[in-house]
């Protein structure tokens, strides 16, 4: 299942309604994505982030994470999966993300779990906008995230 | 056609969305990039370094040589970074 | 921190508590492990498990999973660690273990979460007998259990 | 020392736990495991292949050359199966 929206959610609602009742599953993974209070990756160099807005685009998210979506199932003997991403404005230790799969076995469940968020990070519509003391700035696509994308070419 | 920008290519063109009538001969991504460069010098800046701008024609990712044509939605922005 | 109890646990509360407050965090990989209600990797051809028994060896369990917590924070640069693990009688579709480890970049979450079980699942002494409509079965050690753990020899 | 068994071994064995007082010259694993293995017919029989047997002193790993002396708890139990 797929949610884009700018509201919270509360992760272990959703993690229970994801696992209620399937005795066929064996493990469930899970990911939660929040928002950290530096830009870029040395906290020490960082400039402090009080907060971030996150645009994205509307339609065109939901396909490509429906794509996603799918081809984890296509790759791996899924239970099931969720994805649900924030949009909007932020704050420091606010959840942006949750992506969860499950599986009769915990190899698949991890596999799939992320590459879900190595996909979603690199082909979903989404920008981050940081809000800094010195200004408001569009954060870069990061190297590593289409390094961490392109493991699961195949 | 229907032209939409996100992040920083809106700011610079400094719209969000736009109808727009291309003239005959405009039928791929990168003949519409040279059409949408005349509009306004916030368009021609916005697309002054395509290696950092993304197309997506019916909220399919594209590239320079994809088709368009009338009735289309292209949209253009960077690189994505939500998750 | 880690936890050896009978009762169950409640992920959601276990999830806000593990995340809360800690703007440093990027991003938090949890992993449930849960009982199947058939023995084996196939579902046809695994009789059915009603329920299974979950045996531990106290004092040397908490040493070693407090050993393998330790590891994964010398490895990873970690902001926390979880380890819940059961035992006792537990039933189809019932909660096994939790693990979660949280960092400020995913990748390592996600490493170390998938450290964290893999080595339990070799390394703490716990044993599972199944209760079938055939009788009870001691669970055997898995060769994929010893090929995951031993990814992570090094 | 006190010798501790877990799951079919403690079911062969009949004991989960017993003292041993091993004779002068049981100073290993191994030289142990030929001592318990003289207790009882079922000790024998949980000590046959060797093999799906591991062994914990003072709860770390060890193996049938891990020495052992008076006050050790020793540990036999099958390849664990948690998580």
């Amino acid at each position: 299942m797929i949610r884009i929206q700018p509201q919270d959610f509360d992760p272990g609602a959703e993690l229970a309604a994801f696992s209620s009742g399937k005795t066929s599953v064996g493990g469930i993974c899970l990911f939660i994505g929040l928002v950290r209070d530096y830009m870029g990756h040395d906290p020490e160099a960082g400039s402090e982030v009080r907060a971030m807005t996150l645009e994205h685009y509307p339609g065109m998210t939901e396909r490509q994470l429906e794509a996603i979506e799918a081809e984890a199932h296509r790759r791996w003997p899924l239970e099931d999966t969720l994805v649900i991403h924030r949009h909007g404005r932020l704050e420091p230790g606010e959840r942006i993300v949750l992506v969860a799969a499950s599986s009769a076995h915990r190899d698949a469940a991890f596999e799939a779990c992320r590459f879900l968020i190595d996909w979603l990070k690199t082909k979903a519509p989404f920008w981050k906008i940081e809000h800094t003391q010195d200004g408001d700035a569009w954060v870069d696509a990061k190297d590593s995230d289409d390094a961490a994308a392109a493991r699961w070419d195949k | 056609m229907k032209v939409l920008y996100f992040a920083w290519l809106k700011a610079k063109t400094g719209v969000g969305e736009e109808t727009v009538t291309a003239p005959p001969g405009i039928d791929t991504v990168g003949r519409l990039i040279e059409h949408l460069k005349t509009l306004s010098p916030g368009h021609a800046a916005a697309f002054e370094t395509l290696s950092v701008v993304r197309v997506a024609v019916n909220q399919d990712y594209g590239g320079l040589d994809t088709p368009v044509k009338a009735g289309d939605e292209v949209a253009f922005f960077p690189p994505v970074t939500g998750g």
